[in-house]
């Protein structure tokens, strides 16, 4: 996370998974403070956003935000923003005390990202659709500066329903920036339900292709193919998209999955279960987890086919 | 909430209503279809959904498409009911609105739901304080903030009666009732709560119970507050407004909403082009608000009954130190 | 253009050649007369426009146009309506005399379409993007109904860039109306020049097949291939889109390909040159014409690369 | 048009202005960087983007895309100027505007050209009659609709040395002449162009040329006319507007605009507010207009001196009334 150009070494891909088992712990415990916000988007994200700001993949500098020269992490899915703040914390952007404040009034850490509050933010976002062409601004903004920044665009699954993506694709696709890079949490899910029953979105893949990007599909919760990818991404001299696999609420079991937790904070009794889970962070445990990528995926259509059934709960907003 | 509404019952929330009296509208009109953004669950919209699968969009998180699709079935014969949240539905679908519902007239309903800043915790992405100045930027559009749930199901009533198109605002939290039982409601006609010679208070959504409190305590100073409650912002009453004017002399206009282009601003408008007074505003004042629980951003961003008692306060010294002159 | 469900026998082509020849004659002069307007893209739809009204593809009823169960066609690319209104004026919707009042005070033939004005007009456009989505909206309405109508949605192709069109794609996509056809009018120009030159389209069937469409490319000027292709569409039991590959000004040889007739009138000289080669309506030469689709691409490049230089012109709005 | 402005002479289009200025602010300052939705020969920014190929970006017709690039832009550190026609970069990027420029009060100005239906023969789908309103909902935003060219680049200059999100509205037709080269011009300050002791004339944009030729025929009849330029409409010169209703106690705001959000319902609240006098507002009533010459238009829709010739003479009786009683 220091300043420089290229990572002193192969992330060590055990810490990783440590850190993530810890950034899960912050989101459930600062959503449960806040009484709302949402779980399951914040957790399916873990992964992705600790190899970038863990794992040697974003150039920045907590000890000055605004580095002309840095890399920017663009969270186009704003409701996600727990785990940002989480990472942002831990990086150092501000004390980790500072979580328990996550909207709250006054607070610098809004329900959804603003920029200008909390140092570390890179635009204002929770109206989806719109952090990709934020990046792509940053992206050419960049390159007519002759800087190498680089700018990654996580966004949601539901969220690429949202025209405004394909604008923003497409307009890639055309200038090519080799410093745009978009990561899309695949988890299956959007508010209402699943994907597939909303506006599914496959061939996801085929879509990217379409516009002109390179396409990589990973399993977003293999913290090794994480960062595989990324460091691959920034590579790529193109723009390119990372299609991550994920699970929503990917952690705590309850969550897994079920979507009535998209926008519900952990209760008084879920939030002991969901911590005791995330304290049982046995890597031998968790590396056998992560690896089961064929599984994880089994384990998404099996929750989709699950919520089909079962749609009394959810939303919660 | 209950603290900002001393001595006031609590009803349902808007929202609420609005998708029970859909799906019992839904009943006996075939012709009703329901599209929503992914926010079903939030706005109620599923509400008709569970009751009426077959008639029932869910067009995933498509703001722009969502309207245009109202449109298409609009020009087929449908009367469609579209609803997502007031700051997605109204302000990533306005040109769509404009061109596939507002300039062809069309017989569409448009719900924004989790209206003004009382959404609380969400924040500003999410929190639409200028829904009411685009909507009513849609001619031929009628625009309404029912201030509570028995006021929303007449209004959703009202609005399927029209042959037009309509915007509805509906609200996240539990609303402190006005009424005791669905009122009689017109489109263009206010309905006056309590008459007092004094001074007129106008106000709509949340703020008409914010009003009725105030003019309590102004009449404990032996101030009497007439209260209008003018959740049809347009067409705007303005023989209401007029005899205001002409009545009390001085009025106080109050919203969750923007100054600009609301309620206030058309109020203005009407009395300056009728019956000149000395007037006051309660609004939000060029900025958007912040993640936060509803009752402290009532209070934080000056929604609440002390505000509207201060504006009364403020525009009767007006008028007298105009009189004075 | 009766309201038979069935078309009686196949279409005579060549008839349609000449009415297609009149139509454009139409165009010229009401864009003369109205010194203003789009011929470009007025004329580079014609033979769609034609083959949809004459080619027994559209099932509707000039005397009666609210007909419940009518065929739909949506100019989504409004500006090029003055093709529309010709058609609507032969097909009996209106006197071909009031095609002079085009764009004049108090007209019903306004400069993009409204619906409710001129009959015939299907849906207000003007503002590049929404046609889809009203279609959409249409032919999902239709199959609530258990109508068999069918709409027809005729687009630009820089009017492709614009989301709302990706978000009714990826609708339709998903709801897998049977009655819903799009037809991409592909002259590679929009306003300010060469498309490839602002954002590149390409590939642009993968982009439709990605959103769960079925496509077909043709020459858009071979009548022939344009009337079948609108028949298969209507038999392909799933969403379609036709990309007809077209030129712009098509028909006048000085505005072919020469962007600057985007939006910019036929003047008192030009109308009689215009004219004197409608005028030539030789079957033969015409046929000769049309059949040469690899040439009418050919052209289309040709006018692309000449268009980077010349920027002087165009425009004109 | 030149019919509707008897005795005065036509300038450039405040479009055509808008382009030089650019051009030549360009030239001194490589943070500025050029955006356009595939309109840029008819906005004329491909002025500047003919001087300075390499930050210019024609991003195609994606309005959406256009403002959120601006302000991915605008947080890198260029100072982007975007522009469509008024109807699609405000109505089709309103909540790219409020996420990506006016939330987070980012360095982007925002070029709506063609506003108004002086644009004439393309209709009401390109005439935007409701681009102040809209821009005006953005908190933190300056909005200015300059009178003519040499006032146009007065504000295109104000505009870069701002730090923050400005709104200008430019037009399509030459636009007749309020100044004789280039005025002073700072954001929140109206000019007074002519003075009186009997209402006051408030305008913007077209309307201002029409205030003054209103004014020489009240004149005529012993009536004396204040014209005030309000060309920002946001922040409000509210010094002027109090001056104004204690000055000649009756005001007639026109404008090229809906009578709601606009420049008319700004000055009602301040009025109200502040001192309250009768008032008449000249503009679009809740309505679209159509295809036709502009000139037609104009006349038709009532937009010409004639119609704040009139209503500065029903303001004055009204006023006269009022006194009576
Ligand atoms: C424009 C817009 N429409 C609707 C919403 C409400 N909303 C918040 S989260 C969400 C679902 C997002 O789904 P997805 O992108 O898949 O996110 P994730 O599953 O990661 O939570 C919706 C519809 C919004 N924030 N913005
Ligand atoms: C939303 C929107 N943005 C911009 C315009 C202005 N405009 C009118 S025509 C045009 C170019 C359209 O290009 P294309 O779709 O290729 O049409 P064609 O080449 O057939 O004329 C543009 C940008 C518009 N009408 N609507
Ligand atoms: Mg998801
Ligand atoms: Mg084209």
């Amino acid at each position: 996370m220091a300043r420089s150009a290229v990572p002193a070494a192969a992330p060590d891909v055990a810490a990783l998974r440590d850190r993530a088992r810890i950034i899960r712990r912050h989101i459930v415990e600062m959503l449960h403070e806040a009484a709302s916000g949402h779980p399951g988007g914040s957790l399916s994200a873990v992964e992705v956003v600790t190899a970038l700001y863990f794992g040697g993949i974003l150039r920045h500098d907590p000890e000055n935000p605004e580095w002309p020269e840095r890399d920017r992490f663009v969270l186009s899915k704003g409701h996600g923003v727990p785990v940002q703040y989480a990472a942002l914390a831990m990086a150092g952007y501000f004390p980790v005390d500072e979580l328990r404040t996550l909207r709250k009034i006054d607070s610098r850490l809004q329900g959804h990202p603003v920029l200008g509050t909390a140092p570390g933010i890179e635009a204002s976002t929770g109206s989806l659709g719109q952090g990709l062409s934020i990046g792509l601004g940053m992206a050419l903004a960049a390159r007519l500066d002759d800087m190498d920044s680089r700018v990654f665009v996580l966004l949601g699954d539901g969220e690429c329903q949202e025209g405004q993506v394909w604008e923003a694709a497409m307009a890639a696709g055309h200038h090519r920036p080799a410093n745009l890079i978009a990561i899309v949490d695949y988890n299956k899910f959007q508010l209402d339900g699943a994907i597939e029953d909303i506006i599914g979105l496959e061939p996801l893949a085929a879509k990217w292709e379409s516009m002109g990007w390179k396409t990589r599909e990973i399993d977003g919760h293999d913290m090794q193919q994480v960062v595989d990818a990324l460091e691959w991404s920034t590579q790529a001299g193109e723009p390119v998209c990372i299609i991550a696999h994920t699970v929503k609420g990917k952690g705590v079991s309850f969550m897994e999955g079920d979507n009535a937790y998209h926008g519900v904070a952990p209760s008084n009794e879920e939030l002991p279960r969901a911590l005791s889970e995330l304290e049982r962070g046995d890597p031998e445990e968790e590396n056998a987890r992560a690896l089961g990528s064929a599984d994880v995926l089994d384990r998404a259509e099996a929750s989709i086919d699950a919520s089909a059934e079962s749609n009394g709960k959810g939303g919660g907003r | 909430m209950n603290h900002l509404y001393p001595g006031r019952t609590f009803g349902k929330a808007t929202r609420d209503a609005y998708g029970e009296a859909l799906r019992d509208l839904g009943r006996d009109h075939e012709e009703i279809v329901v599209l929503d953004a992914d926010l079903a669950k939030s706005t109620k919209s599923a509400t008709f959904g569970e009751a009426f699968p077959d008639r029932f969009f869910n067009v995933g998180i498509q703001e722009a498409n969502l309207v245009g699709m109202a449109g298409g079935m609009a020009s087929s014969g449908k009367v469609p009911f579209i609803s997502s949240f007031a700051a997605f539905v109204i302000l990533k679908g306005f040109d769509q609105l404009r061109m596939a519902v507002s300039y062809p007239k069309l017989n569409v309903k448009v719900i924004g739901s989790h209206g003004g800043i009382s959404i609380g915790e969400d924040g500003a992405s999410q929190q639409s304080v200028e829904d009411v100045a685009l909507a009513c930027a849609l001619p031929d559009f009628v625009v309404c903030v029912p201030s509570d749930e028995h006021q929303m199901r007449a209004v959703v009533k009202a609005a399927f009666e029209h042959h037009g198109p309509v915007y509805i605002r509906s609200g996240r939290p539990k609303a402190p009732l006005v009424y005791d039982t669905t009122p009689e409601f017109a489109f263009g006609k206010a309905a006056t709560l309590r008459d007092g010679s004094d001074l007129t208070i106008i106000a709509n959504g949340l703020l008409v119970a914010a009003a009725l409190i105030a003019a309590e305590r102004l009449a404990e100073d032996g101030i009497e507050a007439r209260v209008v409650d003018m959740a049809c912002v347009k067409p705007l009453d303005e023989d209401a407004v007029r005899s205001a004017a002409e009545d009390t002399g001085a009025i106080v206009v109050a919203e969750e909403h923007l100054l600009h282009g609301g309620l206030g601003a058309r109020v203005a408008q009407a009395v300056a082009t009728s019956h000149p007074v000395p007037m006051e505003f309660v609004g939000l004042d060029d900025t958007y608000a912040e993640s936060g629980d509803p009752a402290g951003l009532m209070e934080k961003y000056g929604l609440t009954w002390k505000e509207v008692d201060a504006a009364a306060r403020r525009v009767l010294s007006r008028r007298t130190a105009g009189a004075a002159r």
